[in-house]
């Protein structure tokens, strides 16, 4: 069981991180990738996620051992980024590979929604325009996130 | 000397990312550090405090002693 | 929204077509993709995929237009394989894009029950070893595979 | 003539992947033309019919015309 968790501050191509990540186990049933990727739209210009070094990489490395146990995987990557960031370009990755589809796909879900609701992350996005639409603005937590949560409780 | 961390829009509030203070450090000296709006911000249900990477399950038990880190932790964004 | 559904005789690699698939939908908030390959273990030395050309294709249009419906998707690439597989070469790849991760993670899982469950491929694998067990072997339906369709019902 | 397509393990049974028979077939002449074992394996309640693709909600009503196919289908493999 390999799992491996990076936090970047640069851009990454997920693809790049996939196929060598898949051909590192052999005799694999599945493997189950969400790439999630900073939207475009509503006049956002910039995404900036800050973290907190000290509780984020432990975290995802706690989260990371959960999944992989709970759903029995092969191995498990999970690639955050930090910083700022342009519609278009990938926030995070995870992959699971597992004997079969089930645990793949449900890890991959599992993680996911622990991120989104759980990480040490902070996100602001950089909206167009003047005045206090223009500018940089705090994303608040979304209700959606802690439903998704429950699902595993 | 204990690390405040200002995490989030409480680095917006603060208008710093981090500071030093004096050891040790409880609730009540961290609140009168701050201005109003950042311990009110502070005080709200929604902050956790963790010292030295471990949250606190009651950030009004705070006891930073010279050497560590006292994070102040808004609610994470989400996706 | 764009669709394409691929059945190939030969090998394929999945990193090629998920990066043109995820470059060809600016605006995407994720993508998630579900690989499987054909497990080595238990002597299994080849896999065989049969399908029926009049009914396989036109199936897998149908459960393509019905899952980026119900999920709201921006697009969608289902691929799957037929003919003979070694251990290790994809069989199936099911690739979604949507706008939140709740819909593109969903796609996935419910192509993939479908595909399994429903679509109109035969499958055999040859097993090293002389005598009953070695040689050629038709995969029987799993109940698994039927339990996990009744969740979308 | 009428194109019989025999799929999966009835591939085997058969010892064909497609057959031609004549026009017109029903489900009796069907039966008639394939040995025991395989008509035993059709009229099984896990083999479904399909005529030009369409499959049959009750296969007994099977009425194929000339030019049509009549495809022979076992339970999917799975995964």
């Amino acid at each position: 069981m390999a799992i491996s968790v990076q936090l970047l501050d640069t851009p990454f191509n997920p693809g790049a991180l996939v196929g060598p990540f898949t051909n590192a186990h052999p005799g694999l049933g599945g493997v189950c990738t969400f790439v999630g990727e900073v939207r475009g739209g509503n006049g956002v210009e910039a995404l900036e996620l800050t973290h907190y070094e000290l509780m984020t990489r432990p975290g995802m490395k706690k989260l990371a051992s959960l999944a992989a146990q709970r759903f029995g995987l092969m191995g498990l990557l999970m690639v955050h980024r930090t910083g700022v960031m342009h519609p278009g370009e990938p926030i995070v990755l995870v992959s699971a590979c597992a004997q079969h589809r089930r645990g793949a796909i449900d890890a991959v879900d599992f993680c996911m929604d622990h991120l989104k609701a759980r990480s040490w992350f902070w996100k602001r996005e950089k909206r167009s325009g003047a005045g206090p639409n223009g500018g940089w603005h705090w994303i608040e937590p979304r209700a959606d996130d802690h439903t998704d949560l429950a699902r595993w409780q | 000397m204990v690390t405040l961390i200002f995490l989030g829009k409480l680095a917006d509030l603060a208008g710093e990312d981090t500071r030093e203070v004096a050891a040790p450090l409880d609730w009540d000296g961290l609140l009168a550090l701050c201005d109003t709006p950042l311990a009110d911000e502070i005080s709200g249900e929604r902050v956790k405090i963790a010292l030295d990477g471990d949250v606190l399950a009651d950030k009004t038990t705070l006891a930073a002693l010279a050497g560590s880190e006292v994070a102040l932790l808004p609610p994470v964004s989400g996706g």
